[in-house]
């Protein structure tokens, strides 16, 4: 068995995971937000990009793009409608995330019909390094989701924007009090992080089809990558996605591919229960 | 009397409701009901755990299958080995599944599985500093956990495609009519009903509370917080895993949607749009929304799910204590008010 | 706040009853005149909606047609038709609706096996009629169902042999984790096995997997001429996707699958699935004057979406079910129109198909086709009706025949 | 008699050292206010104290007892009770129930759920309410009291908890002066012949119940003695004096 090719694929299997978990690792991991629809806005970038590169013809980057937009505003709207009144109130939050999350799923589905679409990969063909291969899409999407997190890392901690995120995050009541208006902040910050998603779902629907119900395991991935890596911590949902995307390619040769899955939820579960901070800890008191 | 009218009216007209249901309406009517008692006793079950020492489970399905599993399970092995165990090429009822072969058995598996499972869970992350959403995500990785399981091990649990085929009702020996099992789950309903809110009324109830109030303070109090978390939680399964048994002759059939995300999301839904903590607001809540479900999805498939998810961010945002609970409220100030202008008089 | 807060609560309970009230209505309106009731218990939404939304179509566009020829006795075809979102349970409550309630003559319907399974034993205590119109794993016979679609046996009886002559020895089975796929497996490779072929591996995936890099992998290590895939669903196009950005063409390693349709070639983008190939018992390339009239018929109604095995099925299924009930002399006696479809024929789009005379299976032809950069299969061998075997005479030599008793 | 005791009490939290070798003792039915600046550790103290948070180095005796590093529920059983800073009630349950849980002697499982209210502790409940002046609130919901009622709300339920040492921190935070000054009666005729610590600023209330202080500053022990010595101390002065230009 080939580990070595094991051990790459993980390593875009991570990438993806980054990908689709970087959004989540700003909406919950700074604004403790805890979004059930996240998969949906996955989805939504997803479909996007089917009207944009499949549909239209437009150039792939493009449909990018437009699914950033696209699943920005969504994300404003659900912020300024929602959430925003239920800041402090992590039940409620959750709850109604859920809510939005099936109408994400049936609006989608009135517009684009029941049966799956497709999503052309803009890049074909493999790269071949002695007995390994790596289609050159995979190593795009690794490169493009290393990309996207130091983009986001810049973003939080190179920026003004960056700052006042984090400032409101630490302390909402004092920014106030320094006359930031956290409430267009966290607008902004759910949006952006909205954004990236979308964006996550435009590469992801190029190694899959795209359909109104793809959203509900990135959902759960993401999230366990989040936690797994440290609430709050990029790095931390870097290195989480990194252990669960090997993990999953490396344990097939344990228990297969269901085995593989299981395994990894059980161990994400007693990672929780221990470090429920996850592997990298913020130091602050 | 007049005590229990006045502080039950609601309970006692859904009562009243559902014990004349078999007289106005077709079996069809009849078992679509019993399946929605059925529900109502499993989101009570989660009132105990969210509602009152405010524990959001998003895994509270995985008692519920667990329960519904072991009777199913028991009812597929009493002709011998079932189809979906030989095309495994098993060809006698393996050692750990001998005592499904006894229905009483079962029966009595389907409430300490689910009880211990709950306790084992509890202690797992009670006795920790997980709290908050993290006891959230832990058992909705529970969930979807369970739901691989269930899948995984088709040999045994019929896989996929679930248990089918069940007996409808044969409590003990030969089948019961569809009416006498309705008010069997009827009447379990009842007790389910009173047990819950004997407990939640007396002292434990109230410290339950309290941990869901301000656990640290309860803490200083000198109460050992997690025996309580633990306790509830246990009780709650306890509860899950007995719905779980019932819905199997209701339903005739039981699959890894039953254990899994689906329905423990579902459930959650009830809860929050009934009322939480107020044992007879999810109830009503699993009631409502069956029912609107019921009439709704066949005339306007699209338009349900929408529905849907619109009465949840709606509940959330405006009647955060769910529909029993801010109409317990209003009708509370409004009496108020109405008595003050009489003693004004 | 509190006013709207009361407001909104108000208009939310209203406008749902509202609903409910109408609701009943409608249902009410469609079973007043005097007709022949038929169930359509097919999901309009949730995850399987994809498939069976396009199977109400043509069923519902079969029923148009029949009664437009004035019915059936007479009398015109009423379709009710109830969805169940893809949840086994709702399929089993909207089941007893259909029979208890609307006391139907016959229910179309159910897709997954699950799901047909969940309904068995509500139309067979109520001694009712399901024609069943999908591909499944066979194994089963119940006095109360017709099975209309394709079983294991037939397709692959020919296709495995097909293969082993014209495309290699060497297979590669994959599928996803549950009955029907591993059903299909095991009568694949013993057919294999007799022709003489070699099984050079078997994976199986979990339902709705879409990570295929390390099973890929597994499978150029193996090296084999053929890779069987029964993987369904998302899954599939997900697997033949991955498959494609690998590198690996059809003339490299070849796909052969009983399970693709026209929409799975949409699905996972045609240039995935090109060249590689596939048995069904329809395509929408057939060539009969029947089929042309249909997809015309089809596209003229609901434009220009593909037409599959699935939506043929449930369109004859109908023309079945119409002719079974002109032969029964009382239908109101469900006996008699089950004893009706023995023997039954019927020119579908796909050819001239036909119900067992006993095993209450269907008979139907089979098409080897390879997916074109155009979404469609290129036919390049039929075959004509094959025997459906519910238990395949190769695995089950002696099972006993329950429509012998 | 000493009821309480550390010797060389110290933590850290991530390199910062809250609290360094402070030994601290507390004699039986005394009444001691514990004065110092933010940050001078006064808060900590009572967290390790009540078992909030574990000590890095030092031990806590309590009665004799070694109670370092107990699980919370625990030392609170053996009698110390804490009311927080603020009003830290259970806010939608009626001020009965606040009380109820309150109660001493049924912390078991099985005590909870098969407890009846007997003759006496209704009885000690009257008295309680009338203490506090809620005696015709009872079923009003806590978070509907005012923030005065709250702050009494909880001394009963200290009363009801029936500790031997009682940990006020900072009672009258909030109050106006009369608030503040019948909270200090309050305090002196609830808790008569018990052991009481008080974290206090408000000098004035200070001045009403004080006798020996503590002086606290940058987690170590500043100065100790009787409330005039204490005011004509220097160093206790500059950091005062600090304090205020400062605030």
């Amino acid at each position: 068995m080939n580990v070595m090719q094991q051990i790459v694929d993980g390593v875009s299997v991570s990438s993806s995971l980054l990908l689709v978990a970087l959004g989540l690792a700003i909406t919950f991991g700074i604004m403790k937000i805890i979004n059930l629809a996240h998969g949906e806005l996955i989805m939504v970038g997803a479909y996007t990009t089917y009207a944009v590169n499949t549909v239209a013809k437009l150039p792939f980057f493009v449909a990018v793009i437009a699914a950033f937009v696209v699943t920005a505003i969504v994300g404003a709207l659900m912020e300024r409608f929602v959430l925003r009144s239920l800041y402090g109130r992590p039940m409620e939050t959750l709850l109604a995330t859920f809510g939005i999350s099936i109408m994400l799923q049936q609006i989608v589905r009135i517009l684009f019909g029941a049966t799956n679409k497709a999503v052309i990969s803009p890049i074909s063909g493999t790269l071949t390094l002695g007995n390994i291969v790596i289609p050159y899409l995979r190593l795009f999407i690794i490169v493009f989701s290393i990309l996207m997190l130091l983009l986001t890392a810049y973003i939080l901690f190179r920026t003004k924007f960056g700052m006042l995120v984090r400032t409101v995050s630490q302390n909402r009541s004092m920014s106030d009090c320094l006359g930031i208006n956290t409430s267009r902040i966290d607008l902004l910050t759910f949006s952006f992080g909205a954004g990236i998603t979308g964006v996550a779902g435009a590469i992801v629907a190029t190694l899959r089809n795209v359909s109104p119900t793809m959203g509900i395991e990135y959902m759960i991935d993401s999230f366990l990558a989040v936690v797994l890596g440290g609430v709050g911590s990029l790095v931390g949902t870097a290195i989480g996605s990194v252990i669960i995307g090997e993990a999953s390619q490396l344990l097939t040769f344990v228990g297969g591919e269901i085995g593989a899955r299981i395994i990894i939820f059980v161990l994400v579960i007693i990672v929780i229960r221990f470090r429920p901070e996850g592997i990298i800890k913020l130091e602050s008191r | 009397m007049k005590q229990l009218w006045k502080n039950h009216t609601v309970s006692l007209l859904l009562l009243l409701y559902l014990a004349l249901t078999p007289m106005f309406s077709n079996a069809f009517g009849v078992e679509l009901t019993g399946k929605f008692i059925v529900l109502m006793i499993f989101a009570i079950a989660l009132d105990l755990v969210w509602g009152y020492a405010g524990l959001l489970s998003l895994g509270h399905a995985v008692f519920f299958g667990l329960g519904g599993y072991m009777l199913a399970l028991s009812y597929s092995l009493q002709k011998g080995v079932p189809s979906f165990m030989a095309r495994f090429q098993i060809t006698e009822i393996p050692l750990f599944m001998k005592p499904l072969t006894s229905i009483p058995m079962a029966f009595v598996l389907g409430l300490v599985l689910p009880s211990v499972i709950a306790f084992v869970i509890g202690y797992f992350i009670f006795k920790s500093k997980v709290s908050g959403v993290y006891f959230s995500l832990i058992t909705l990785a529970l969930a979807k956990l369970f739901e691989m399981i269930a899948i995984n091990n088709q040999a045994y649990t019929g896989g996929f495609n679930g248990l089918m085929g069940l007996p409808r009702f044969p409590i003990g020996g030969k089948p019961m009519e569809l009416d006498s099992y309705y008010y069997l789950v009827l009447a379990i309903a009842v007790v389910v009903y009173l047990f819950a809110h004997w407990l939640m009324n007396s002292r434990f109830g109230k410290i339950v509370k309290s941990i869901r109030e301000n656990e640290p303070r309860i803490a200083f109090l000198g109460y050992n917080v997690a025996h309580y978390k633990i306790f509830v939680f246990v009780i709650s399964g306890f509860i899950s895993g007995l719905a779980g048994m019932l819905y199997v002759p209701m339903n005739g059939f039981f699959s890894p949607n039953e254990i899994g995300l689906a329905l423990s999301t579902m459930i959650v839904v009830y809860v929050a749009i009934g009322g939480r903590g107020t044992i007879i607001g999810p109830a009503i809540g699993a009631f409502l929304i069956n029912l609107l479900q019921n009439e709704l999805s066949e005339q306007y498939p699209a338009f349900w799910q929408l529905l849907l998810g619109l009465i949840i961010v709606l509940v959330v945002l405006f009647f955060p204590k769910g529909i029993y609970g801010t109409l317990q409220e209003k009708l509370g100030a409004w009496l108020a008010q109405f008595r003050l202008r009489r003693e004004g008089k | 706040m509190r006013k709207t807060t009361i407001r909104l609560f108000v208009i939310l309970l209203v406008s749902a009853l509202v609903l409910v009230g109408c609701g009943n209505k409608n249902s009410g309106s469609s079973s007043g005149e005097d007709g022949i009731k038929v169930g359509i218990l097919l999901s309009s939404s949730g995850p399987t909606a994809l498939i069976e939304a396009g199977m109400i179509k043509t069923a519902m566009m079969a029923i148009e047609e029949i009664n437009e020829n004035g019915g059936v006795k007479g009398k015109k075809l009423i379709p009710i038709q109830e969805d169940y979102a893809g949840d086994p349970s709702m399929a089993a409550t909207k089941a007893k609706k259909l029979v208890m309630e609307d006391k139907v003559t016959a229910v179309l319907g159910t897709f997954t096996s699950a799901s047909r399974q969940a309904v068995l034993p509500i139309i067979e205590q109520n001694n009712s009629l399901l024609i069943f119109p999908n591909l499944y794993e066979g194994e089963e016979y119940s006095e109360n169902v017709i099975y209309t679609g394709p079983i294991p046996n037939q397709g692959l009886e020919k296709f495995i042999p097909w293969l082993v002559e014209n495309k290699g020895k060497r297979f590669f089975f994959i599928g996803s984790d549950y009955v029907f796929p591993i059903v299909m497996n095991n009568q694949a490779k013993a057919l294999l096995e007799m022709h003489g072929g070699e099984v050079v591996g078997e994976e199986y995936v979990p339902f709705g997997h879409m990570e295929f890099a390390s099973l890929i992998n597994k499978i150029k290590e193996a090296d084999p001429d053929i890779v069987f895939s029964t993987v369904v669903a998302e899954s599939e196009s997900a697997f033949f996707k991955q498959f494609h950005d690998y590198g690996i063409t059809a003339d490299d390693i070849l796909i052969a699958s009983p399970i693709p349709t026209e929409n799975d070639l949409a699905a996972m983008g045609p240039e995935a699935g090109k060249g590689h190939v596939v048995i069904q018992a329809y395509f929408q390339s057939v060539d009969t004057p029947e089929n042309k009239k249909f997809v015309e018929n089809y596209h003229k109604k609901y434009g220009n979406e593909p037409v599959n095995t699935q939506m043929e099925a449930a369109y004859y299924s109908i023309y079945l079910l119409a002719a079974a009930l002109e032969k029964a002399e009382d239908i109101t006696d469900t006996k008699q129109i089950i004893d009706a479809f023995a023997g039954q024929e019927f020119q579908a789009p796909s050819g001239k198909i036909k119900v067992d005379e006993e095993n209450h299976h269907t008979h139907l032809n089979y098409y080897v086709g390879v997916g074109n950069l155009d979404g469609q299969f290129d036919i390049i061998d039929k075959y004509d009706p094959v025997r459906p075997e519910p238990w395949s005479k190769l695995l089950y030599p002696d099972h006993e025949e329950p429509w012998k008793k | 008699m000493n009821i309480l005791e550390t010797k060389g009490l110290s933590v850290e939290f991530s390199g910062f050292k809250a609290l360094t070798d402070l030994d601290f003792s507390l004699e039986e039915g005394e009444l001691r206010v514990i004065l110092g600046p933010n940050g001078a550790g006064k808060t900590t103290l009572m967290d390790l104290i009540t078992g909030k948070t574990a000590p890095t180095a030092g031990t806590i005796h309590f009665k004799n007892m070694n109670i370092t590093g107990m699980d919370t529920f625990r030392i609170s059983r053996l009698g110390i009770g804490r009311k927080f800073q603020g009003p830290h009630l259970f806010d939608n349950m009626t001020v009965e129930e606040n009380l109820e849980v309150a109660f001493q002697g049924y912390h078991s499982l099985r005590k909870s759920l098969f407890f009846r209210k007997t003759k006496e502790l209704k009885e000690r409940m009257e008295e309680i309410l009338t203490m506090i002046q809620l005696q015709d609130k009872t079923s009003h919901y806590a978070i509907n009291l005012s923030h005065g009622e709250k702050q009494w709300l909880e001394m009963g339920m200290l009363l009801a908890q029936d500790p031997e040492l009682i940990i006020l921190d900072e009672p009258t935070t909030g109050m106006t002066a009369e608030e503040t000054h019948k909270t200090g009666q309050l305090i002196e005729n609830l808790f008569k012949g018990r052991s009481i610590i008080v974290i206090e600023h408000d000098m004035a209330f200070v001045r009403q119940v004080a006798r020996k202080v503590t002086v606290l500053h940058q987690g170590k022990l500043l100065a100790e003695g009787m409330l005039e010595e204490i005011e004509n101390d220097k160093r206790v002065q500059e950091v005062y004096l600090k304090e205020d230009s400062h605030a």
